[in-house]
């Protein structure tokens, strides 16, 4: 057997398995977030959480790899392995934003706004920062280092779900007269199931971005990958649980996983570059970022009952410029530049994107329908019927 | 001693607490009944087939009081719980005769 | 016939119906219900915000006896119930008119 | 007015309501409750170990209504929900004093 | 090293990567179904699912491997790694039998049929279809295509649900003068979550069933039978969802995901023959076939609360059909046989074997104990005891 | 490529495969111990779960790894990849010691015990079974044969539950005048769910413990570690739920998992060694021997809410002794002395930690924290809070 077939064969194997993954990632996110929200929005949560998966993934199958790639040709790996590893990342985007705006959000606008993100807005992020690059020679080509998408797919899904609130406004209620109303989650061991599903889907999320694994020097890359991807979310689930046992001597398992959601997010720009202990810092400084950014947001009034904010944005930027500090060969200025652009580009197209189809049917629900719910309302089906609501 | 039942929309509930405990009531009862009225339910759906849901999710509360104060409270709830939508809910009254605190054992108006 | 209304704390319940199945009352319909009164709710904390809970969880147990009988019942309600500790709760005695036992058709005392 | 209280068998809740529509009535408030009576609870397993529930699911259903009604609307009850086995509930009726519907501020029989 | 050693590591591992990711479905169906019911019925089938694993699998391992393989030898692949691969299959078409009966079948005499299914009646089936061939030369020689069994295993588990609903009847209270008495799901994340672990399961099902990934050819096959797989379940889930949307403007989520388990199911008699646009097409036709079957069983007062019928039955002949429609190689005649003489052999020996069971021990629950709940009266133990159950 | 290239791809790429299924046991041990405990302890045991994650993980990093091993050196896979496994084991220990004080510990001082568990205790344990072996040639020096850990971690985690359980005490109102009040578990599809991630994540605990896959030998070797492993998991669930249905008449499903994870403690110390008919056996006795040491250890007033003392400790014991037995080249003396010499170890060195922790900060919840639940003087965050808590 010739030592190329073997690579196709065993990087074929193995982007498959890190596809499947990330696929672990679908009902991570939906888990997540219907543990979050309210009882009579979970229905509708999940919901949108599988209509994103077939809309978006379809959406890349037909128009968004063709674009962001520009042929659907490999050598290296079978061509509907690497198809269905970048089609695992798709959807992603699309949960952190609409994860954001849950409880409010209809699912009808934000199908079509799916069908955009995933068939032209991310496939256009993915081409000039991994792909075909269209920009390659202008002034805005970028070179920011990237390995797994700090900037391309968690500040990207950010920056849209940042227009997504200032376009549909806080939930019902969330403030009043200034003052914040806490919306507890209604269901924590779900809220938990879904974390570690994303932290598995990680795994295969970044070691998977490596590319390959069929050569002694990428078999260590990729280990490495892993194991520094898993360290940071340790360090930011440990340092938020230490951040908020400091202040109320109480654990409060959502800051503590959003922690380590956060830890994970600002590692994924550079795991491969890193030694063994810089992942413990960049999670330390991700774990604290989230757990000042939530309140800090909630003072801005910009409502997001998930934190993706801060998971997502705050740590996605933060990720990335981490590699131009912590690694030599990277140039923080190029860093910077890339979080910048993408910033740019990812808000306003978003932003213009929203605003459109909020012109043509409505992204927000009517007060009353918030009131009784988004489940009764969008789907028809309440979450747990049996199951006797609570004053 | 009198009982004051009132059955209200469940989003309610904080408006009339805080209205009943400007006005002094700082002790009631509170449930979560399902209400069958003029007020109908809405329609669901499941697997293709639609159906009613009859019962709508209200609150009870219940407090107990002195007479000479039951129609400052009562006119305090209805101010506090009416939207002017149909399923606002009611109030009920109705006889006590005997109070007891558990913890002291005061009994009657002391009780309250 | 009177019927007996005590709002208890939850972790009394068993206590108290055992207390009860003494004294040979062996019929009662118990509740959940929420209690707001001198007690204060605990705080909790989500993603760094402190938040209060107002309402505690209290079990309400009611009881329909022979008027002769209650003053036996709420005393050993008071005895079984009591912690000595702010919220134990409270008793209340009203008025039955009339009972009736669905499955046999007989009314009053006799349906008990 | 009267206050009517049913404690019935949870799946007879259907029926019940039905039958009241049938002679008119059509406001109802309903809980879930918990009941200890002659019915005896089943015993559950776990681990290795059995242990009886005592409470059975009840469901109460509250209707106040007009004084002359009530005879009509208890038998009615009564023939609703009896399936002649043990732990059938029972109903019971007491004296309202006063109504108010929250809406409209109507009282008494208009409120009903 | 020698090619064929290569050949024979890699391959026992894909066979191990893809047998994991079935074991998934096992937890997969149990939440689905657990979802499904009423809170009272939740142990009882969550019970089912979990001694369906213990004794079908153990069967197979006893007596069901042999019947259906001839003998414990593989020279491509570890011998122990191909059994755990069929084995993995064996609980499926009992699970989807179960699930269509839950809420009124005793859990002991299903554990009987369990036994006989995964020791006799699925091991012939597969005889003839896959395995040893015993009527190879006969009239009845199959030569039907199902790579991952459409009919093998999801047909044969819909005849048996069949059989199995004639001999049980529907659930206490479910069609009351002629009419539907709607029993809503009492845990919609469950329901979802059991989804997408099915759904994820899929990729070892029909990617396992390639049978080798060690060859570049073979590694196109697999990835290109994934991405094919995935591509049914996401146009299935779409066109449910739109509909729903259409007919009622509420997307209605256990329909949506019964669409998406439908095009899976169409899909795996044929995925690696497809191109990548045909799976959208058999995905949509899939949905839709879900969408007016469900009620159509109703109208039949053929009382199915998961919807298997839907799904598995279906969809499991209209995939096989599909393959002959589709792909010009495959003839129509021969897939329509071999879904004609499974539906015969699996029909009406579930049938005879049911009724036996059934004679010396009923399969129904007395309609006190169904009013009760399974729970109580088949486990002891409730699902949830300390949540006030709602009217 | 030579074939040592070939062999370091394929292990390190086979390590990780097992490392995520082990991964799966974290949300595994988290979900079963929250379908476990009563709902006001619910988001406690989730914290727990998630803290020891990161606690000891780190702590192994840090310290741990080094102390067991020796040296962070590997030329067979990546070191990356090897430590990732051996890092997946370290919670283990914890989470079921853990488990078995739920429901009264406070999470602090249990944080602090991780780290010392998962720094020192535990990587001890391993250097003298597996790793460095400092003992080696003195009068210890053990001889065991463990594959996976029945003895190295599911009897470490046992006695230091057995020490933690003789400091804590049993819960408040668990034994009230010398007899047993029960208390149900809260959520059983969460206890089912946890079961079955634990389940899958064995075949990566057991298979990837033979160390590598990358000959025809090895192989097979690792295909049949993973059905014999499956196999005592498939004995043990049905043998509980045989006693349970000839006792009661009814299927306790709770014990039936019980007697599955049992089956599988048992079978881990030597799944590699075994025909494929033995652990069957070994799986049948150890489910038996869980129906009956739950109730024993409970006239014990030993208060186990988690049922972990019958699971992992004594199948722990069985496991190791039962090589001994059936096993023709292993000593059966030397299984035994490898028992008691980790017994003695791991017992006594956790009970004077623990006594000392226990003394700087009680581990104990007041009663009066106990009654209100842990969750709200833990953690400040209900499971449930929209639920309505019943009778
Ligand atoms: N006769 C009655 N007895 C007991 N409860 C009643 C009665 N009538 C109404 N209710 C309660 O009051 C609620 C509101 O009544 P409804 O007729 O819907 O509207 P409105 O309050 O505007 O008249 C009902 O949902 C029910 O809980
Ligand atoms: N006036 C009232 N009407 C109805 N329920 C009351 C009233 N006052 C108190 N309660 C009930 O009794 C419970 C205990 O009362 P609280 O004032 O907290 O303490 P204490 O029983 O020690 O006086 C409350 O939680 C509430 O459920
Ligand atoms: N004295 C009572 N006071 C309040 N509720 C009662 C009383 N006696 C019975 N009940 C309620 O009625 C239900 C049925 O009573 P039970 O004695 O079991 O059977 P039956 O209705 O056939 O006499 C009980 O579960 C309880 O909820």
């Amino acid at each position: 057997m010739l030592e190329a077939d073997f690579k196709y064969v065993i990087d074929t194997f193995f982007t498959l398995f890190s596809m499947v993954l990330i696929i672990f990632m679908v009902p991570g996110f939906a888990m997540l977030e219907a543990g979050l929200v309210r009882t009579k929005n979970v229905t509708s949560v999940l919901t949108i959480n599988v209509m994103i998966y077939a809309v978006a993934s379809l959406a890349f199958l037909l128009i968004g790899f063709d674009l962001a790639f520009g042929s659907w040709e490999n050598d290296s790996m079978s061509i509907w392995a690497a198809f269905m590893f970048q089609m695992a990342f798709v959807g992603k985007t699309i949960n952190i934003m609409s994860g954001g705006v849950s409880e409010r959000v209809r699912i009808f606008p934000l199908a079509i706004f799916a069908v955009i993100m995933g068939g032209i807005i991310y496939p256009t992020v993915v081409n000039v920062s991994w792909g075909a690059d269209m920009i390659a020679g202008t002034f805005l080509d970028l070179n920011m280092y990237d390995l797994a998408g700090s900037t391309v797919i968690h500040s990207t899904g950010g920056w849209a779900l940042l227009a997504a609130i200032l376009i549909m406004g806080a939930r019902r209620g969330r403030y009043k007269n200034g003052k914040v109303r806490v919306i507890p989650a209604s269901n924590i061991p779900l809220v938990v199931l879904g974390a570690f599903l994303l932290w598995i889907g990680w795994f295969g999320f970044n070691g998977g971005s490596v590319g390959s694994i069929s050569s002694v020097q990428n078999a260590d890359l990729v280990a490495k990958t892993i194991m520094n991807t898993n360290t940071a979310g340790l360090a930011g689930a440990l340092i938020a649980g230490f951040i908020m046992y400091m202040r109320y001597k109480l654990f409060d398992i959502t800051m503590i996983l959003n922690g380590a959601l956060g830890g994970l997010v600002a590692v994924t720009a550079g795991p491969d570059l890193y030694d063994m202990y810089t992942p413990i810092l960049i999670g330390m400084i991700a774990g604290s970022l989230v757990v000042f950014a939530v309140p800090l947001f909630d003072k801005l009034q910009l409502d997001d009952p998930v934190g993706a904010l801060s998971v997502h944005l705050v740590n996605g930027v933060w990720g990335t410029l981490a590699v131009g500090i912590f690694v030599d060969s990277i140039s923080f200025m190029d860093q910077l530049k890339g979080v910048v652009v993408v910033a740019v580009f990812a808000f306003s197209v978003s932003f213009v994107v929203l605003f459109v189809i909020n012109k043509i049917t409505r992204f927000r629900a009517e007060d009353d329908a918030q009131l009784e719910g988004m489940d009764v309302n969008e789907c028809g089906v309440e979450a747990y019927p049996e199951f006797k609501r609570a004053i | 001693m009198k009982r004051i039942e009132a059955i209200i929309k469940p989003f309610k509930l904080e408006d009339v607490k805080d209205a009943l405990a400007e006005i002094g009531i700082d002790g009631m009862t509170v449930s979560e009944v399902k209400g069958y009225g003029r007020q109908k339910g809405h329609s669901e759906l499941y697997r293709g087939a639609e159906y009613v849901v009859d019962f709508l999710p209200k609150i009870k509360m219940e407090m107990i009081v002195d007479g000479k104060d039951v129609d400052q409270v009562t006119a305090t709830i209805v101010e506090a719980a009416r939207t002017g939508k149909i399923g606002d809910g009611k109030i009920f009254v109705s006889d006590i005769e005997q109070i007891i605190r558990i913890r002291t054992g005061e009994t009657d108006v002391e009780a309250i």
